[in-house]
């Protein structure tokens, strides 16, 4: 198992390398000045030619890209072009916000969405998987914006109960995750139900049942293991893509995390900003990807890792 | 004559899909008695699955409901039980084998925890004395290295080691009925005659009373006191062991023995049935068996032939049995066989 | 053909040993295509569209959005011809006018009618969602077919560019794609249809790897059937399900996609009335004129509902391993 | 749990549909948010963006400057109607060829860190500015200073490379904050994460992205101030959460409030919404070097076709002026030009003597903004009256440079009309001008997105900043004034309101006319 992660971990390296050159040149091909940006609305040429230099932007692409790659090599992610500060400490001032809001939503989602499965595959065809699948399929359907707006209008101006936004409390953490963790919540509880259901048609489960066992031992002990791995697969997944930031969630909410941060670095082209972006969610995109891996093993003895 | 452990009378499953519906199991009678091996024989799809599944209440979801008949198990009817009730008896009073062991055993749960959580259930035993008792029992289906084994996962085992653990399973709790649906039949050969022994020896020693399901007449003949033929969820006749090899009193049972392989019967090719086992939409008008049968006749397409006596308590469902067994008509019914 | 047994297959006639066929059929429950329990539904082949049908027709709520489905097909085809306004049309003594019988939904910022808008911007959502999706699964399906039978270094290599396509926030990738090809209608399917490629490739791998060791295509193989044939004619049949079943499920995603695209400014341009912009610019009177949001809003929402609910009945009806 | 939290999504979702189906209806359901009692003398202020930088010279965001004018001061300063006021200058002389400029400071002034304030450390800032080879953003308004002389502990005298006639408002432009000289030897760089002036706050906390706060300054110099302990300020992007959080009483203060929202929200309880002429200007740009744009009919009759008052409702709900000349009214040497009226005849007839009878197709750009979008279209509608076919382009701004700026021959420009915005952040007529329609200001060196070259203007404009006499000045601006709007290379459409939304109990916190925020002498009465 150790083994396995090491080499995991070790085959990594290649792959952000392959994703530091994409970034590098992706960025680039999108049209846009940068040194116009960080100049301001009313700069002058002088001031556009002088920032321009000032950032390192008149020289070849290739040398830019040398000096980026040395400073990676020196854990060095460079300075962004908007605020000047080095783009680890931007990124890592925002990445709190981020893990946050997304530990809350996977977690209230995953709960909810498991629950919502493993009643629609128990009671499939009847009015709970109805409502259940409705529900689910509801919570992917609803435009982000809109439901976190009228929470919003609902929660913290009708009733006062909670703060519009912000990252301050646990209070505030409510709405936005109540928000983001809507559409995982429905992926969750589809998934749950469908891969539930095949279990439950498993000669397993009629083994456990001719044991004697009450349903809800049945489902939750012997069915619902089985039934996790896809469901596993697909929350590593989410969580991977929440990690990222959610631009609409975190605009309604004022939550300074780094799905603000990329489209404002997208907004003002702050190159370095959106490569040190870009590299770390390659990075918690791999991580995922092995924690997922462990946890099959983990579910499911069959899988060893190798 | 011994006390029944089992009686079922007039039982009848049905299958509901969509606006069909499926005769499953069309008025089975079916009693075995303390400590005696019945086997219920048949094709696929001739009903002996379900009838078990009816008796041990596993119909599930499978759409397949019970619409008449009675099943007493122990004086009570198990029709009339509530769930609860019903899973009071579940592996513990009786218990079931199935025919996958592959695919039977729950792949992320330890060996020792699924036979411990049945005995912890019904015996209400502490864990670590349901710990022994799990050690018992497997050293008791013969599992060497019994304590590695209980932390062991099923995919560690071979097929052979996991029916012995099903065994276990369903005997750790010492129940008063077996039904072991097609044990052996996802089984190696040598692996075949290995499981076969221990079901022997156990039922020897426990006395249990077992419900052997299975296709293969040569298993009947080493295990059973007694046997059951099914064909289209209906009995087609019922003797003991012995009576039933030496006089099948039906063609169906016939056929079914021609196909089995005999040493040294310099046999050339065995036997075949044509055709398939039918399904039932309607109630069919006449043997449900005619449409494959070489002895066909006008009757037999007519009349639905009732279970008639055959012999020394030998039933056959067929207007012709003594011209097969060259036993005299059966006028006796069959109340007078019991 | 049903074989039953109400008329026997030679009828009254002498017994013969022949049964269907003269076909010599054993006895044993190996191979014969009959479910565990010994129950069997139906000994007949019956054709794969009736048995979709009859598994499907049993999802109410599946059933229900198939009909909504072709609601929207038809305002598609016909809804410009059917709006009671021009859907460009302003009226500025009339803006923001909530609903009444003269404006079903209201009127927008404009004083344009709401409701002929919608209509008219169905034709709009459907074709973004249908052929964004339509690009992305075909790509993605050759691609997953590709990567799944050949294996290897190809495999190897569409997988790494497909998770790294999948790592990369949808919204960089947009403003990428739509800032180097241009503002317009066309290019947001790109970008959506871009967004569904590394999807489709992923399920086409896996039934693929899945198919590759069938028995049949082995047989077939051994037979010495040619490479593309084999992945035309015998795998790719067996992927179809799911990729149609996916194909459902990611229009609704597309569609709100290309809302959300909009939503950012890099939509549909203006006067389209394509429903996400049209969401996004009625975000501006919420507490104004909130109707000006809700009507597109829920446009979006029913129909995104009701692709999910189809391609789960789908899901449901088509998947063997999910029984009735 | 799980229970509870579905319900939660339940019940959203529910009071959602009930909110929105009461549309039509005003659809404002009074806050039942009771008017807050403040308590403390501690206020949050919401506004849009994130702060960028804490360095004057190296800011060119007008949120940023807000932020800034909290902590520190200028040698002038701008009054609410962007009149100029000593600050930290008591008076000032210029001399009469516009190179040399005087100032004469306050005395016992001191940064909030203890260094003095004095003609010291006025040449530190100045020279920091109008190094050459600094790379500050704000280095072009000092870019023409030859040197700065400490003529006594508290004169200081600024010398031009060339005259400047407008060089006054660049001192007063908060790029010219001064920042204390021992903070800057100290924190070099980083300066900007660490502002030290003279000012009625001192920062206390600045967490990027979210919030950041500033605290009472106790050494600070005028009597009685500053009257609050803090201020927050707290980066809330979306309107109707920041709206949200003025009527919960989260936050105290909030701007911009989107005009949109303006009527709904005064009759909410214990709120204010003000609003105030800008400096910022809408206009329509015309690439004049190109068919059809380079008649000057063309151009009129565009100018005849629009409707501005309603393009003023449509689009900011009213909340805006016509443009009455290039410059908004409180920008300096503003003089009212008569405006085109909406006239459809006229400018059918315009387009008919100018060969276009039919109207012709055309494309036009601007940013993607959701005002924007909106206002690009009322163009489209409306110039298809005329039978001019728009077809819009909105894009994102990034784009959008790099296809206007780009282009290095003015031959080459594809650029056909541009909706934009303009606010001069001098308050002065020279940059609101120059930039965009003088000769030398041609993309990629300018914004001259008109291509608009015109010798009389042109003079003029020199002409204007060789002296410093405002009498001269004027009547310089007055003559391009006149001319520009004759020739009319843009359709002139409005200049904005600012709007900004408060709660009851705050007073004396305003926005100035060129955006700022002007906080600093709040304070709450009860």
């Amino acid at each position: 198992m150790l083994k396995f992660i090491v080499r995991r971990l070790l085959g990594m390296i290649p792959i952000l390398f392959v994703v530091s050159v994409l970034i590098f040149s992706f960025v680039r091909m999108i049209p846009g000045d940068p040194a116009r940006l960080a100049a301001g609305p009313d700069a002058s040429y002088q001031d556009i030619q002088a920032v321009r230099a000032k950032l390192g932007l008149d020289k070849p692409m290739v040398t830019q890209y040398l000096i980026y790659v040395k400073g990676l090599l020196h854990g060095n992610l460079g300075t962004s072009l908007k605020s000047g500060r080095p783009v680890t400490k931007v990124i890592g001032s925002r990445f709190m916000a981020t893990f946050w809001l997304t530990v809350a939503s996977m977690a209230w989602a995953f709960v909810i969405g498991l629950f919502i499965g493993v009643l629609s595959a128990v009671k499939r065809n009847k009015w709970q998987d109805y409502a259940g699948m409705f529900s689910a399929v509801s919570g992917i359907s609803l435009p982000a914006f809109w439901l976190g707006l009228m929470l919003i209008q609902v929660f913290s101006v009708q009733l006062g109960w909670l703060p519009t936004g912000g990252f301050a409390s646990w209070q505030s953490l409510i709405l936005p995750s109540l928000t983001l963790g809507s559409g995982v919540a429905a992926v969750i509880a589809r998934f749950t139900r469908s891969s539930l259901m095949e279990v439950l048609k498993e000669d397993y489960t009629r083994t456990a049942r001719a044991k004697g066992l009450p349903p809800n031992v049945i489902v939750w002990k012997h069915a619902l293991r089985n039934a996790l791995v896809p469901v596993v697969t697909m929350t590593g997944l989410q969580f991977g893509f929440l990690l990222g930031g959610s631009v609409v969630v975190e605009t309604v909410f004022s939550w300074p995390g780094l799905g603000r941060l990329l489209i404002d670095s997208v907004a003002f082209r702050d190159y370095p900003t959106i490569q040190g972006e870009m590299l770390l969610f390659a990075l918690e995109f791999i991580l995922i990807n092995l924690v997922v891996d462990v946890l099959y093993a983990l579910l499911n003895p069959q899988i060893r890792l190798e | 004559m011994k006390k029944p452990v089992l009686e079922i009378t007039g039982l009848q499953t049905h299958f509901f899909s969509d606006d069909e519906v499926v005769r499953a199991v069309d008025g089975v009678d079916i009693r075995i008695e303390e400590g005696q091996t019945l086997g219920l024989v048949g094709e696929s799809g001739c009903g002996k699955s379900v009838t078990s599944l009816s008796v041990m209440g596993l119909l599930g979801d499978t759409g397949g409901k019970v619409v008449a008949g009675s099943v007493f198990f122990k004086g009570k009817d198990l029709l009339r039980l509530s769930d609860k009730e019903m899973r009071r008896l579940r592996g513990h009073e009786m218990s079931m084998i199935f025919q996958e062991p592959m695919t039977s055993l729950n792949p992320t749960l330890r060996i020792g925890e699924q036979i411990a959580e049945g005995i912890r259930l019904h015996l209400a035993l502490d864990k670590k004395k349901a710990r022994s008792r799990v050690l018992e029992t497997l050293k008791a289906v013969g599992i060497p290295r019994a304590e590695g084994i209980m932390r062991e996962y099923p995919y560690q085992l071979s097929g052979g080691m996991r029916q012995r653990v099903m065994i276990a399973m369903a005997m750790s709790c010492e129940p008063d009925l077996l039904i072991a649906d097609e044990p052996t039949t996802a089984l190696d050969v040598t692996i075949q005659a290995q499981i076969l022994d221990l079901m022997r020896k156990l039922k020897e020693k426990k006395e249990t009373a077992i419900m052997f399901i299975t296709h293969d007449l040569g298993v009947v003949a080493d295990m059973c006191d007694r046997v059951v033929v099914m064909y289209a969820g209906q009995v087609m006749e019922e003797a003991d062991a012995r009576e039933l090899f030496a006089n099948p009193g039906h063609p169906y049972t016939r056929g079914l023995l021609g196909s089995l392989p005999k040493l040294l019967s310099g046999q050339k090719r065995l036997g075949v049935i044509p055709g398939n086992v039918p399904v039932f939409k309607q109630v069919p008008s006449g043997c449900r068996f005619a449409g494959r049968c070489s002895y066909q006749t006008e009757k037999c397409l007519r009349e639905v032939p009732p279970l008639l006596k055959a012999g020394d308590r030998h039933l056959a469902r067929c207007w012709q049995t003594f011209g097969l067994a060259g036993v005299e008509a059966g006028t006796a019914d069959k109340a007078g066989l019991q | 053909m049903p074989q039953s047994f109400e008329k026997p297959a030679h009828g009254s006639g002498p017994p013969t040993l022949a049964g269907a066929g003269g076909q010599a059929v054993e006895p044993s429950a190996a191979e014969l295509p009959v479910a565990r329990d010994g129950f069997q539904t139906e000994l007949t082949v019956s054709s794969p569209f009736t048995e979709f049908w009859k598994k499907f027709r049993k999802q109410k709520l599946a059933m229900a959005a198939a009909a909504f489905i072709i609601l929207l097909l038809v305002i598609a085809l016909i809804g410009p011809s059917i709006a009671p306004y021009r859907m460009d049309q302003p009226d500025y003594n009339n803006m923001l006018a909530g609903p009444s019988l003269q404006h079903l939904c209201g009127t927008d910022e404009f004083g344009r009618d709401i409701f002929s808008r919608i209509l008219a911007g169905t034709r709009i959502s459907l074709w973004v969602g249908l052929s964004s999706v339509a690009v992305g699964a075909v790509i993605g399906t050759i691609l997953g077919l590709i990567s799944g039978y050949y294996g290897k270094w190809v495999d190897a290599m569409i997988m790494r560019i497909s998770d790294v396509l999948l790592a990369f926030p949808g919204i960089l990738l947009a403003i990428g794609i739509i800032a180097i090809l241009g503002p317009g209608l066309n290019n947001v399917i790109i970008a959506v249809a871009i967004f569904g490629i590394p999807i489709f490739a992923r399920i086409v791998r896996s039934s693929t790897l899945a198919l590759k060791s069938t028995v049949y295509v082995e047989a077939a193989r051994s037979l010495g059937a040619r490479n593309r044939r084999l992945i035309w004619k015998h795998i790719f049949p067996g992927t179809a399900s799911t990729v149609i079943v996916y194909f459902t499920m990611r229009i609704g995603t597309a569609i709100l996609t290309a809302a959300s695209l909009s939503f950012l400014g890099l939509g549909a341009q203006p006067p389209t009335p394509e429903w996400g912009a049209m969401l996004s610019s009625g975000r501006d009177y919420l507490t104004q004129a909130p109707h000006v949001a809700f009507f597109p809003g829920m446009a979006i929402f029913l129909t995104v509902l009701a692709f999910n609910l189809f391609g789960d009945g789908l899901r449901d009806a088509l998947d063997p391993k999910i029984k009735g | 749990m799980a229970k509870k939290g579905m319900m939660l999504v339940l019940a959203a979702l529910f009071s959602l549909s009930l909110v929105l189906s009461g549309c039509g209806s005003s659809g404002n359901t009074a806050a039942s948010v009771q008017a807050v009692q403040k308590h403390g003398k501690n206020i949050t202020v919401a506004v849009q963006d994130n702060f960028v930088s804490m360095d004057p010279g190296d800011t060119n965001d007008t949120l940023s400057f807000s932020a800034e004018k909290t902590m520190m001061e200028g040698l002038i300063g701008f009054d609410r109607e962007m009149k100029m006021v000593p600050v930290l200058a008591t008076s000032w002389q210029v001399s009469p060829d516009a190179k040399e400029y005087t100032f004469h400071l306050r005395h016992g002034v001191i940064f909030s860190d203890g260094t003095p304030f004095n003609a010291e450390a006025v040449k530190v800032n100045i020279d920091r500015l109008s190094d050459p080879k600094s790379t500050l953003k704000r280095h072009s308004l000092f870019a023409m200073v030859d040197k700065t002389v400490v003529v006594d502990n508290y004169t200081v005298k600024v010398i031009l490379k060339q005259p400047f006639g407008a060089m006054l408002n660049n001192f007063a432009h908060p790029a010219a904050l001064m920042v204390s000289p021992k903070a800057l030897q100290k924190y070099g760089k980083d300066i900007a994460r660490h502002p030290v002036g003279t000012g009625e706050y001192m920062l206390k906390e600045w967490v990027q992205g979210d919030h950041l706060t500033v605290v009472k300054n106790p050494h600070y110099w005028r009597q009685g101030y500053p009257k609050l302990d803090s201020i927050t300020f707290r980066s809330v992007p979306e309107n109707g959460s920041r709206i949200a959080m003025l009527k919960t009483g989260e936050a105290d203060f909030i701007y911009p409030v989107p005009p949109e929202d303006v009527q709904a929200m005064s009759g909410a309880n214990g709120i204010t919404v003000q609003h105030k002429p800008s400096i910022i200007v809408d206009y329509i740009s015309m690439n004049t070097m190109k068919k059809p744009f380079n008649d000057s009919r063309v151009r009129q009759a565009l100018n005849y076709a629009i409707d501005k008052n309603a393009f003023i409702k449509v689009v900011y709900s009213g909340l805006a002026e016509p443009m009455t000349s290039e410059i908004a009214q409180n920008v300096q040497f503003f003089s009212p030009q008569q405006p085109y009226k909406y006239d459809l005849a006229k400018a059918k007839e315009l387009l008919k003597a100018a060969g276009y009878p039919n109207g012709f197709d055309t494309t036009i750009w601007s940013n993607n903004n959701s005002t924007y979008i909106k206002a690009t279209q009322f163009i489209q509608q409306q110039l298809a009256q005329v039978g001019i076919k728009v077809k819009i382009e909105n894009m994102e701004s990034g784009t959008m440079d790099t296809k206007i700026w780009s282009v290095q021959n003015p031959q080459d420009a594809k650029i056909q009309l541009y909706f934009g915005g303009w606010s001069p952040s001098t308050g002065d007529a020279d940059w609101g001008i120059r930039p965009l329609l003088g000769k030398d200001m041609l993309p990629p060196k300018g914004y001259n997105t008109a291509y608009y070259q015109n010798s009389v203007v042109n003079n003029e404009i020199q002409q204007a900043i060789q002296t410093a006499d405002p009498a001269q000045r004027k009547a310089a601006y007055d003559q391009i004034q006149k001319a520009i709007w004759q020739d009319a290379p843009w359709v002139f459409l409005d200049t904005r309101d600012n709007i900004y939304g408060f709660r009851n109990y705050l007073k004396d916190a305003y926005l100035l006319p060129d955006g700022s925020l002007d906080i600093q002498n709040a304070q709450i009465v009860r």
